[in-house]
């Protein structure tokens, strides 16, 4: 058990010990980074190619279909004949394209997507870069995703580009604040931006601890990725396809790749942060197993969602930001700073709750207030939500929007 | 700094392997231009008017709120992270300085600019 | 202590510098005299940081003001941006030699 | 070389050449990616000096918020954005040009012929800044703690004010 | 005893919070408003009185009680705040605070509280003049320069909200921006000072900055300017203070702002010309003497002396020829102000004091009592436009002297307090505060020209001093005749009445204080009263700034009888001049005013003469063209300005220049010295010109013009 949860440090280990007979210390650190970077990345590369099949396969279900089947078993080598396809395709500039900006925002959308996982905790002891404000840099991450975006939709010369990255943005710009201000109040109960000791505070995942934030979370995290009910930018009965309508072949490839290897990144994040990362849950298992299982049931969630929800228009999506998520969020920091004063879980960087005991009652503070916020939340928000609602149930097509964005200059 | 070496090897790698699938792509996939294939798209259309619309201005207001938050975050994070170290007082700090961003909020929510149309 | 000397640093952020101010001098549109601006204080930045790490580095203060500077290119970006947008709205143009009625 | 002189190099050379693209180039919104190009160097730069938070944060708030913020308004003056033709320059720049020439000489002149006062060879560094710096904002640096939230709102305000359509 | 003292930090803060609360919550309340910004101006005044009298005796003068609060800590120095209470504070805190409280209970009854015509803004004007109050208050128990400067500041913003407070009136929208503008050169000057003291001392402690060690370093120092030249630091660094005192004491050169700043509501003019503003400025080269070296008599002390001595007789001089009453008033503070700058100057530090403290309750005596006049005036011009029995006169001026006459008998009250307080002003002997703070003055200059001969600054002090004293005493005279005596001049003068309570009880406690205040110095050696307590109390002061204990000036007889003789002589003069003039403001001064006639029976010079004194010098016109003129004709100029800019400058210089030319010609025919003015001015004008090329407007031009200058500072710091 021991040694299979280990597995891979100790092959890691054995690799450099054998390298470092031919070759003198520093350049093994080096290679050692640059292999795990390129062994991480290719992992991720890989899960996307599986959860193209894994989202069709589901979504299928869903919606009383068998999905992909027909090349390989259950369809499972779809995948690689898309990747094919894609690498065969003719690669076009568009003839008003920026040509450098146009054919860079596919690369640069990529990158920050696979740094995601230079400080993810995959296991016990596994994570590349143990980043003392690992937090903030995931943040900051997306916001590079932002830039991208925009830089494919200016250069492409096309309106529907233009307006799908515009909106992608904002999106991902409002979004963003909600969870950041979560990602805070889980650092405020951690006393710590390092994701390793997120992971390690966690005695009861987070997501028991703090469920309306839990909650908000996967949301906004859906909205992050510009994801079904979110997606917007790139809804296709009004904008094509958003800022990667002008892309085609393995550039239009590269977007895919970003959103889902995201989105891996993301669910990746959610199991860190509020489901206790690799910590096993009461069966042992390896710890990087456990990690996995539950971040593909994240996963799962956010393809459930895509299954389920219909599209919002974007004054709604907006207006439930802005005017629910934000506000309640802070809120919930400052409610949580109270309750962090009187029943702490670390201090002066040392985790005081101890035993069965301890946890139960902190447990039952968290859920208990978080029940008392959601009451008053619900309360405060009675009518404006019961009116929000009837308008997603009797509101205009969403194509509406289109027209009230675009101005007559 | 060693966390930051890996990083830097990230990015590296990140670059570098939507850099290598493009260009394999360029490789295998054929080469045909013509002026209608590199036309910008509009669902079959002749392209209407300019490009670059006139958008509204909310988008702004939009990131404008996100860029106070987003400064927020810089002061909020150090506190969150010393508040286990520190007293009573950081919450009441921290009170009042949440409550001048809540008043910030409201403010733009009161003027409707929390409104899209 | 670090095989860059601080000097390095300092001409980095001189001639980041005098970019930014040739950028915020010589540009006709607005938005580019902003970049200029954040350029410049971008250097400011790297010289308080380079300060902190070869000065003063038991201390705060360097590292601290270089936030408290972000703070305020941030807030003034905003605002700027906000008063281009409203000239823009109302003048047609964001090209400074045409904004010209601050002799009146 | 040693390696931190070689990483050194290449960020300036990216944030001076990126700075440098980000003034000579014509379209405003090429410019502005330049801009961005500088504040990873500089990000850089940070994370080389030991202050790796505050390299974060360059990337969080410059290019996360300021850099969008100010593609947002390139993206919302197209007459601007959109015309080809537009010089770049004013007529003062060759003027200007010379003087930015001058003051970059100056200033590295200066910097070479002052004589700075190194700290201590190991002199105790600052481990755990946000730590630190939390702290700090709650004790000796409250002031600016709380100055900084007011300066926010008023330019929130101020900005909402001004650049909303009436 | 010691926590009354420990509560020295509050007495500004009251003041400031009123303010606070007034302009956040409270001003829809007219009545709440004014409530609460008494009651915490009665709080300052209550814990001033307190701190003030527990502060006898305490010692404060060997040991200052400091409070240190840190302010802002800037890399390895951190900036405090300091309160400081020491016996100069104390007894400031004894007048200020009690002459804003009766300001501001006057205030009520002025703006009509509770009367249809009550003041729109009431509760704004509430809460400028506590800011006000609060500033001179923090200035007053101010430790260090920094607070010391902050509060200079506060003071120089409030006067302009306070004066151009009836903003839609451009008279007094013009002079707010003149008070502020003329002060602001001085402030500039102060602030330049502050800085070069701070690089010298490294403190902004007043107690550290001032020790002998720093004023002997100084003393050895010299400043290069760019290195291009040096001046000695001492006289430099206390010239540049002395500056920021002239333009807040309205000294000469900078005094113009003073007697426009009257276009502000009366109780501003109060608050300005007697317990605040004014005082602060003379209170800063109190507080900075040993900059001065007083003891030994250094030449920018000289130079101090001087420009108070010119200043007290250039302005009483103009005083004479004034009609409107609030003017006569004002010049009169500058007069005043002179005599305390020159006592300061000669060393006299206590007799400065005393006379700043005096001249506090009966100049805000003398300004409530022409407010309460003028109210009345008006309340008469009021009645006879609705009444419609004037004369065909058209509107009368309710502030012209000339309008007025007999008013004893409408105005009982006001006239009564408004004989003290003219009476202090006048130096009418042995009764009234004047009189001995005054002869304090005028001793302390004797005492030092006996010594020093004839051939001295102190004589010349001296001389104009009396010469002074005398032309006050008659502009005294004067004013009360035209006010008060006689018969009354016009139809409003005859419905005058009364003004209410809340004005005259004001008026009374001044006038009671106008007295007896002087008491508390009379010199030890006059028979039976002779106490010489305030010297005592400030004595220590003395001794602990300036390391040499405070020479004793003894009542001198013959001064006394001398300046007592001038004075009721003035006096009388003027009363009985005045008393039975006729002729309202419609009729020519030549016709109506004694004065003025006897000038123009002088062959060719008379009349100008009058004219001159009457225009106040023409100093405004000067000022007009060397400064405003430039500064306007600069936009005017702009307007047409387009991208030419060598060619059309040129053509239209030369244009305006031959002009100027002709102009010039006809001028000399006229009036020779105005002519001569103008024509410098118009020199300056055309100068000028080359210099606005920089204004275009543009912001690039202004941003490299600023990147020049940053040029200019790295080559100079290259050197």
């Amino acid at each position: 058990m021991e040694a299979l949860d280990r597995i891979f440090i100790r092959i890691g280990e054995a690799f450099s010990t054998f390298l470092a007979q031919y070759l003198p210390a520093p350049v093994v650190t080096v290679i050692g980074m640059f292999l795990s970077a390129i062994i991480i990345s290719t992992f991720a590369a890989l899960t996307f190619m599986l959860l193209t099949w894994l989202e069709r396969k589901f979504v299928g279900r869903m919606q009383d279909r068998i999905g992909p089947n027909r090349v390989g078993p259950f369809g499972l080598l779809q995948p690689i004949a898309d990747a094919i396809k894609m690498f065969t395709k003719e690669l076009i500039t568009p003839a008003g394209a920026h040509k450098v900006v146009y054919n860079l925002a596919p690369i640069l959308v990529v990158a920050p997507s696979l740094m995601i996982f230079a400080v993810i905790p995959f296991g016990r002891d596994m994570v590349a870069a143990d980043l003392d404000v690992g937090v903030l840099y995931l943040i900051a991450l997306s916001s590079a995703t932002e830039v991208a975006i925009l830089m494919a939709g200016w250069a492409s010369r096309n309106k529907f580009s233009l307006l799908g990255a515009m909106r992608a943005v904002a999106q991902m710009l409002s979004y963003e604040v909600p969870l950041v201000l979560i990602l805070l109040t889980l650092v405020l109960m951690a006393g710590s931006m390092r994701l390793t000791d997120l992971v390690a505070v966690q005695g009861v995942p987070f997501a028991f601890l703090q469920p309306v934030a839990f909650v908000i979370f996967i949301v906004a995290a859906a909205a992050e990725l510009n994801r079904t009910p979110f997606d917007i930018p790139e809804a296709e009965s009004e904008l094509v396809a958003g800022y990667h309508t002008e892309y085609g072949g393995m550039k239009f490839g590269l977007f895919m790749m970003a959103e889902f290897i995201a989105a891996f990144g993301m669910a990746a994040l959610v199991t860190t942060v509020f489901l206790g990362g690799w910590r096993p849950w009461l069966i042992p298992l390896p710890s990087w197993l456990w990690f996995l299982i539950k971040t593909y049931l994240v996963l799962f969630v956010f393809i459930w969602f895509r299954g389920t929800f219909p599209r919002l228009r974007i004054d709604q999506l907006q207006a439930f930001c802005w005017k629910f998520l934000v506000p309640v969020t802070l809120l919930n920091v400052i409610v949580t700073g109270v309750v962090v004063t009187f029943v702490p879980l670390v201090r002066n960087g040392e985790v005081v709750v101890r035993g069965i005991g301890g946890w139960a009652t902190v447990t039952v503070v968290y859920f208990a207030v978080n029940v008392v916020f959601a009451l008053v939340v619900a309360w405060l928000y009675r009518r404006p939500t019961l009116q929000a609602v009837q308008q997603i149930q009797v509101g205009q097509p969403a194509g509406r929007g289109l027209s009230r964005e675009v101005q007559t200059a | 700094m060693k966390p930051y070496a890996v990083i830097g090897a990230f990015l590296v790698i990140g670059l570098l392997l939507p850099l290598m699938t493009v260009m394999a792509a360029t490789l295998l996939s054929p080469r045909k231009p013509n002026p209608i294939k590199q036309d910008i798209y509009e669902c079959g259309l002749k392209t209407v008017g300019e490009t670059w619309v006139q958008f509204k201005v909310q988008y702004y207001i939009y990131a404008l709120i996100f860029v106070v938050f987003d400064i927020e975050v810089v002061f909020l994070y150090p506190w969150a992270v010393a508040y286990n170290q520190l007293g009573l007082f950081a919450l009441v700090e921290m009170l009042i300085f949440a409550g001048i961003l809540l008043a910030g909020l409201l403010y733009a929510w009161r003027k409707g600019a929390l409104s899209w149309v | 202590m670090s095989s860059v000397p601080l000097s390095w640093y300092l001409i980095v952020a001189a001639l980041l510098f005098s970019i930014g101010a040739y950028g915020a001098l010589a540009r006709r549109n607005a938005i580019g005299i902003l970049m200029g601006i954040e350029l410049m204080l971008n250097a400011v930045n790297i010289n308080l940081v380079a300060f902190w790490r070869y000065i003063e580095v038991t201390g705060l203060a360097g590292q601290l003001f270089a936030v408290i500077v972000i703070t305020v290119a941030a807030a003034e970006a905003a605002v700027a941006l906000a008063l281009i947008l409203a000239i823009y709205r109302t003048r047609d143009t964001v090209n400074v030699e045409e904004i010209d009625l601050l002799k009146w | 070389m040693t390696a931190e002189q070689v990483v050194f190099v290449l960020a300036a050379v990216v944030t001076l050449g990126s700075a440098l693209g980000m003034v000579t180039t014509r379209s405003v919104f090429v410019g502005a990616l330049w801009m961005i190009a500088v504040f990873g160097g500089v990000a850089a730069l940070f994370i080389l000096l030991g202050a790796g938070f505050l390299g974060i944060v360059q990337i969080l708030v410059y290019i996360g918020a300021i850099a969008v913020l100010i593609l947002f308004a390139i993206m919302l003056t197209p007459r601007v954005m959109g015309d080809p033709n537009a010089p770049r320059y004013n007529r003062q720049w060759p003027l200007v040009a010379v003087m930015a020439s001058a003051l970059a000489s100056l200033l590295v002149a200066l910097v070479l012929r002052t004589d700075w006062p190194l700290a201590q060879e190991g002199a105790p560094t600052i481990t755990g800044f946000a730590v630190e710096l939390g702290k700090g904002f709650m004790t000796t640096y409250i002031l600016p703690f709380e100055v900084a939230s007011v300066l926010l709102l008023v330019a929130l305000i101020g900005a909402i004010v001004i650049a909303r359509e009436e | 005893m010691e926590t009354l003292l420990s509560l020295t930090p509050l007495v500004p803060l009251f003041p400031l919070l009123a303010f606070l609360a007034i302009v956040l919550v409270l001003n829809p309340n007219k009545r709440l408003s004014a409530a609460v910004a008494i009651g915490a101006v009665g709080l300052s005044w209550l814990l001033g009185w307190a701190i003030f009298f527990s502060s006898i005796g305490a010692g404060l003068g060997e040991q200052p009680f400091v409070v240190e609060l840190p302010w802002m800590p800037t890399g390895r120095r951190l900036f405090v705040m300091s309160v400081m209470l020491d016996p100069l504070g104390a007894i400031m805190l004894f007048m200020v605070p009690f002459v804003a409280l009766l300001i501001f209970i006057y205030s009520v009854g002025y703006h009509n509280l509770g009367q249809p015509n009550v003041e729109p803004r009431f509760s704004r004007f509430f809460a400028y003049i506590s800011l006000f109050a609060a500033g001179m208050l923090a200035l007053v128990v101010s430790g260090n320069m920094l607070l010391f400067f902050i509060a200079w500041e506060i003071m120089g913003l409030c006067s302009y909200l306070l004066i151009g407070f009836w903003f839609y009136k451009p008279s007094a929208a013009n002079a707010a921006k003149k008070a502020f503008l003329t002060t602001r050169v001085g402030d500039v000057l102060l602030f330049v000072g502050l800085v070069l003291l701070y690089s010298f001392t490294g403190s902004l402690n007043l107690y550290e900055v001032l020790s002998p060690e720093n004023i002997e370093f100084m003393k050895e120092s010299s400043i290069s300017v760019a290195g291009l030249f040096t001046l000695p630091a001492l006289p430099t660094i206390a010239l540049l203070i002395f500056g920021g005192a002239v333009g807040k004491s309205a000294q000469f050169p900078l005094h113009v702002w003073l007697p426009d700043a009257m276009e502000g509501p009366t109780p501003v003019s109060a608050m300005i010309h007697a317990a605040t503003m004014v005082a602060a400025g003379v209170f800063l080269v109190a507080r900075m003497l040993p900059l001065f070296e007083p003891i030994e008599g250094s030449w920018w002390l000289g130079v101090v002396a001087l420009i108070g001595a010119f200043t007290a007789v250039f302005a009483a001089s103009i005083a004479v020829a004034q009609n409107d009453i609030k003017r006569v008033l004002a010049y009169s503070t500058i007069s005043q102000l002179g005599y305390m700058i020159a006592a300061l100057g000669i060393g006299g530090f206590i007799a400065g004091v005393f006379h700043m403290l005096t001249h506090a309750f009966f100049k805000a005596l003398l300004f409530l009592g022409s407010g309460s006049v003028i109210h009345g005036m008006e309340h008469g011009v009021h009645h006879v436009e609705e009444h419609g029995h004037g004369e065909g006169h058209g509107h009368v001026d309710p502030q012209d002297m000339w309008n007025m006459g007999n008013l004893r008998r409408h105005m009982p009250t006001t006239f009564w307090t408004y004989v003290v307080g003219a009476f202090a002003l006048a130096g009418v002997p042995l009764v009234t505060a004047g009189f001995w703070s005054k002869d304090e003055i005028l001793a302390e200059a004797f005492e030092k020209w006996t010594h020093k001969g004839v051939v001295s600054i102190p004589f010349v002090v001296w001389l104009l001093l009396t010469v002074g004293a005398a032309l006050t005493a008659f502009y005294m005279g004067r004013q009360l005749g035209l006010v008060f005596g006689g018969r009354e001049r016009t139809e409003a003068a005859r419905h005058a009445h009364e003004s209410p309570r809340s004005m005259t009880v004001p008026l009374m406690i001044l006038a009671l204080f106008a007295i007896g205040f002087g008491w508390v110095n009379i010199p030890k050696n006059v028979p039976l009263v002779g106490n010489g307590w305030l010297y005592t109390f400030l004595a220590e002061t003395h001794i602990n700034v300036l390391h040499e204990p405070y020479e004793k000036v003894p009542f001198v007889f013959s001064v006394a009888a001398f300046s007592s003789i001038l004075a009721l002589g003035g006096l009388a003069l003027g009363w009985w001049l005045y008393r039975d003039v006729t002729g309202d403001a419609t009729v020519s001064p030549f016709e109506r005013d004694p004065v003025a006639r006897a000038f123009a029976r002088i062959p060719l010079v008379g009349r100008p003469l009058w004219l001159l004194l009457e225009n106040k010098y023409y100093v405004d016109e000067i000022y007009g063209v060397l400064v405003v003129r430039p500064v306007l004709a600069l936009s005017a100029f702009l307007n047409s300005f387009d991208d030419r800019w060598i060619i059309d400058p040129l053509v239209d210089g030369v244009g305006k220049a031959a002009r100027g030319l002709s102009a010039v010609g006809r001028w000399i025919d006229t009036y020779i010295v105005d002519g001569i003015v103008n024509y410098i001015g118009y020199i300056l004008d055309e100068l000028a010109r080359g210099l606005r090329l920089i204004q275009t407007g543009r912001l690039p031009n202004y941003l490299a013009i600023l990147v020049a200058g940053v040029l200019a500072l790295v080559g100079l710091m290259l050197r």
